[in-house]
């Protein structure tokens, strides 16, 4: 797919990717608190504001919560909003979240993932982000630098969407990704700024019995955040609920739209597959690491074993129908998680792919792999010995063990 | 209850190092000077509790530890919250005869980030709840430990990572929060400010702390070489410019009442003897962009803050 | 050469830290070592209370301080702050 | 198992990805620029139309404690997120750093190893624990010192490197090296590093 404007390359890292989308998009306040792996994104924005490059008012709180707050109520007010956090202070967010989607203001928030304490670690695995899975938030997980400059930049679009009005986390893994420099070819600020627009609202019936854009603002006034009895509470979350089905649709067409002016496209927005036609076995996983399992299946098909990848670029909402789809063919499917869920059976993605395959008539067997705990590293030997044991149980026809731990010294 | 040990240089020495060598923190660290002299100021059984930051990250990192005492860490925003709970459960064991100790003292340490900003509510509730703890704010005014992002506790004009020196804005606009200011004005038992430099002074003021029924809060001047872009060596001697300028002037507040410690009583008895401030911003790179011709006049700015600063304290300590 | 880290069964319950940190010996980060002029030295004992590694340390019976190279980072402070300066910090 | 893959890498060469990657890895000090290093020569190798990646070794690093970074040039993009395992080229900055760390891991067979030393190629190939790789040297302390003024080796290293392994052109460099440092005055003299490392630099 060609690009339709001028882009140049830039040798940017994972958060300055980030820091670069948000500048162009026209962001009205960001509030933001420091923590590792996230806090280049920040310093760089600081950097865009000192040099009077952004017209955003820059907020330092004095913690993530508070950092989540602000978001909030800027939003509220009708400012485009964009923060970044990690790990503990994502957590620390926790209960803002939930009032974030609750109130559905629509806050663009980059998540460089990184391993919960305790013990305490700074590095990447995904068990901040998908502690929040249930949080409302529409969950975009990137692969490289590349995408996560191209996705932070649709998700204002998706997250402004009327039929969609939600919070957006896009997450990158922390070090691997927001630490790394790679190539970036970046959109001209002024096709960036068209793209995204200005925000609109949607018109919603107020106390006095008017129809007025949703924020607050005097000459409209409205109350926002009210306290809500069981009477209606459960309505309330139902509404909110049919928002994130509209996002399986409105995903895709932004996706759509972006990737025809950028020349570039990430299968349909929600999944990714590669080389999974004809596949036999495929590794289902999300972000950074599916890079290093394309490298392998490319290797495998070269020796002639039958395998393929299915990259989830949207975990919320997840893309049921399409995931189903994908995999109805291939006989073994190993899911990769980047979390434990204690006390679970396997990890969190591990459970969404079985049981949505329960009910589909030709299914895969599928087994788990949890792996890179605390920033440990996943090299392409290990990869390979996923599909060494996938072309094992297809031979041998029986699963010995279906939720297993790679890398771990036993 | 003024503690009959003289702190002679000798009787310092001589403690063992409850705070150990073979820590993390960089070369010329004036924290860890200050957590050193602390852990040798304590006078019996002790628990230390420490917020994230520096001094956490650089004496814990797994499976090691500097700490020659009872010590946990939990998160950022809490260290007087541990504290809380720490005191809470020793005096309820105590009185269950199942802790036998007469008395365990709790210190609480943490950064200008988790003692300005993040940590300043759950200080603030554990202030206002009475606990029996020693707060020791080691302030090197930026979040070093996350790569020197501004916070309430830097200075105004000096450049950090998310406050900059750019070609618009001269690093941090905001003054310096007066924290200790804003403990005494919780009316709490004990408030004081140290510096390294005045090493006996430090260790009388956390002993005095230590000594105190209740909460007591401890502001410590500790220079980071790293942070401010200063020579290693320095940060003993930053700690003393800082006194000697009144930037960081060393005081104490008994249940509300002001006094100048006497290393800050010499600049109000002879004013003349008072340094510039620029004396002390020009060692420090952080500071750099105030003597170029754009940003100059904020030197001027600083030093008349400083003396306003000065003589609001001296009023305060009835000396004006 | 370095020692097999324990498995995940073998280490303590809640990540006590199980080894202190003089284990590690910091004193190969410095690229400059404080040297002492016995002469100059009066023994006030500044250095060794101002060092941020507890790297120098007062022995009463010897009546005299001794520099701990394994844990001395090569900051400098001793030398900055001894008021005879008696130390000076020469390349390792 | 082991034995199959030692058998498998004997027969087909060891797992190196199919396109033509030249991955180096930077030992040096918290402080000395290793990063800074493994950034520039990214910089560089876009300039010649390679994609590229450069990567510290995450931590805590501390002013003096020990730190790695990692640069993968290749033709095609490149697609792995992992560590560097076989290294064609190792560059170390402190030769200090030969005493803890193990430098030459990993270190494939016909690849190099740039050290700062003022010593000779034969004494410094005594102080490696593994002996793998050709052993190259050059005075880079004392070059930066006389041209900037300070032991920061980083570019006095990269300019090194890029004679040794010819994976970089200097015209690249000095596109990087102002493009990093952007005022003209500190570019030049870190050029001149540079230039004098290039022919500096020597082997057995």
């Amino acid at each position: 797919m060609k690009s339709i404007v001028e882009q140049n390359t830039l040798a940017l890292s994972g958060n300055e990717a980030v820091a670069y989308a948000a500048k162009q998009s026209d962001v009205d306040v960001v509030a933001a608190y420091p923590i590792t792996p996230q806090t280049i994104i920040v310093e760089r924005f600081s950097e865009y504001v000192a040099n009077g490059e952004v017209e955003t008012a820059f907020i330092c709180t004095e913690s993530e919560h508070s950092a989540m707050t602000a978001c909030l109520t800027a939003a509220l007010t009708g400012a485009r909003t964009f923060t970044a956090s990690a790990s503990a202070g994502l957590a620390l967010m926790h209960e803002m979240l939930f009032v974030t989607s609750g109130c559905r203001a629509p806050v663009v928030m980059a998540i460089a993932n990184r391993a919960l304490s305790a013990p305490l670690n700074i590095h990447g695995d995904q068990s901040d982000s998908m502690a929040q899975r249930d949080s409302g938030w529409i969950q975009l997980y990137v692969e490289n630098a590349q995408e996560v400059y191209d996705t932070i930049i649709q998700a204002f679009r998706v997250a402004e969407n009327h039929e969609v009005l939600l919070p957006a986390m896009v997450c990158l893994d922390g070090f691997i990704l927001s630490h790394s420099l790679e190539n970036v070819n970046v959109l001209p600020d002024d096709v960036v700024r068209k793209f995204v627009g200005i925000r609109q609202f949607p018109n919603v019936l107020t106390h006095e019995g008017k129809m007025a854009p949703l924020k607050l603002d005097p000459e409209n006034p409205m109350t926002m955040g009210p306290v809500a009895f069981p009477n209606y509470y459960f309505e309330v979350k139902r509404q909110q609920e049919e928002a994130m089905k509209n996002a399986l649709k409105i995903i895709p067409q932004v996706h759509d739209e972006y990737a025809k002016i950028s020349g570039r496209s990430y299968g349909d927005g929600l999944l990714e597959p590669y080389s999974l036609e004809d596949a036999e076995v495929a590794i289902v996983c999300l972000g950074s690491t599916a890079g290093t399992v394309k490298t392998v299946v490319d290797e495998l098909r070269d020796e002639g074993a039958k395998a393929g990848l299915l990259r989830i670029r949207t975990f919320r909402p997840l893309p049921v129908n399409g995931i189903r789809k994908a995999l109805e063919d291939v006989k073994v499917v190993a899911v990769m998680d980047k979390c434990m869920s204690f006390g679970g059976y396997g990890g969190p993605v591990f459970h969404e792919i079985r049981h949505i395959l329960y009910e589909a008539g030709k299914h895969p067997t599928v087994v788990n792999y949890v792996y890179g705990l605390g920033g440990r590293d996943t090299s392409p030997q290990q990869i390979r010995k996923i599909y060494k044991d996938m072309q094992k149980i297809l031979r041998e026809k029986r699963v010995k063990n279906p939720v297993q731990y790679l890398g771990l010294r036993e | 209850m003024e503690s009959e040990w003289k702190f002679t240089a000798k009787d310092i020495a001589e403690k063992p190092d409850l705070f150990m060598s073979g820590h993390k923190a960089c070369a010329g660290c004036a924290p860890a000077t200050v957590l050193r002299l602390i852990m040798k100021a304590t006078r019996g059984p002790t628990i230390v509790t420490t917020a994230t930051g520096c001094m956490e990250v650089v004496s814990s990192l797994y499976p090691q530890t500097a700490w020659a005492v009872p010590w946990v860490h939990t998160a950022f925003e809490n260290a007087a919250a541990n504290a809380s709970g720490i005191d809470a459960a020793l005096k309820i064991l105590k009185k269950k005869g199942r802790v036998k100790h007469e008395h365990v003292d709790v210190i609480a340490l943490a950064g200008d980030g988790g003692t300005y900003d993040i940590g300043i509510q759950a200080l603030s509730g554990a202030v206002e709840r009475g606990h029996d703890f020693l707060f020791v704010l080691y302030d090197n005014e930026a979040y070093m430990n996350t790569g020197i992002q501004r916070s309430g506790g830097t200075p105004v004009g000096a450049a950090t990572t998310t406050s900059p020196a750019g070609t618009v804005l001269p690093g941090k606009l905001e003054p310096k929060k007066p924290i200790a200011d804003i403990m005494v004005a919780h009316e709490m038992p004990y408030v004081a400010t140290a510096s390294p430099y005045y090493w006996r002074d430090l260790i009388t003021k956390v002993r005095k702390g230590l000594e105190v029924e209740g909460p007591a809060f401890l502001h410590v001047f500790a220079p980071c070489p790293r942070g401010w872009r200063s020579d290693p060596a320095k940060s003993i001697e930053l700690s003393r410019l800082a006194v000697e300028t009144c930037i960081f002037p060393l005081w104490e507040a008994v249940n509300g009442e002001y006094q100048l410690s006497p290393p800050s009583k010499v600049y109000a008895l002879a004013p003349q003897k008072k340094k510039p401030v620029k004396e002390y911003l020009q060692m420090q790179g952080r500071f750099r962009h105030l003597f170029t011709p754009k940003f100059e006049k904020l030197l001027d700015e600083i030093q008349r803050i400083t003396d306003l600063k000065w003589q609001k304290l001296l009023k305060k300590c009835g000396m004006a | 050469m370095k020692p097999k880290e324990k498995s995940w069964k073998e280490i303590s319950i809640a990540a006590v830290c199980w080894k202190p940190s003089t284990e590690t010996l910091t004193g190969d980060w410095k690229t400059y070592m404080p040297v002492r002029d016995l002469e100059k030295c009066t023994r006030c004992l500044l250095c060794v209370l101002f060092c941020p590694d507890g790297a120098i340390h007062w022995k009463p019976e010897k009546g005299d301080i001794e520099f701990d190279y394994n844990f001395c980072k090569g900051c400098g402070i001793c030398a900055n702050e001894c008021p005879t300066k008696a130390i000076e910090m020469k390349l390792v | 198992m082991r034995l199959i893959i030692i058998i498998w890498e004997a027969l087909f060469g060891e797992l190196k990805a199919v396109e033509n990657l030249f991955e180096v890895r930077w030992h040096g000090r918290g402080g000395q620029g290793a990063w800074t290093a493994s950034e520039l020569l990214a910089r560089a190798a876009i300039y010649d139309g390679k994609h590229v990646q450069s990567f510290p070794e995450f931590g805590p690093e501390r002013m003096g404690a020990p730190v790695t970074a990692f640069t993968r040039i290749s033709t095609k993009p490149i697609r792995m997120h992992c560590s560097v395992y076989e290294p064609d080229a190792v560059a170390v900055l402190d030769a200090t750093l030969l005493k803890t760390v193990p430098v030459t891991e990993g270190l494939n067979k016909k690849g190099v190893i740039v050290i700062n030393s003022k010593e000779s190629p034969a004494d410094v190939r005594k102080m490696l624990k593994e002996d793998t790789g050709r052993v190259w040297v050059v005075p880079a302390t004392e070059i930066a010192i006389k041209f900037l003024g300070t032991p920061m080796t980083s570019t006095a290293m990269l300019g090194a490197l890029a004679r040794v392994t010819g994976i970089v052109g200097l015209e690249s460099i000095k596109k990087a090296v102002e493009e990093r440092f952007k005022r003209s005055d500190i570019v030049d003299k870190n050029f001149a590093v540079i230039k004098e490392t290039y022919e500096k630099v020597c082997s057995e």
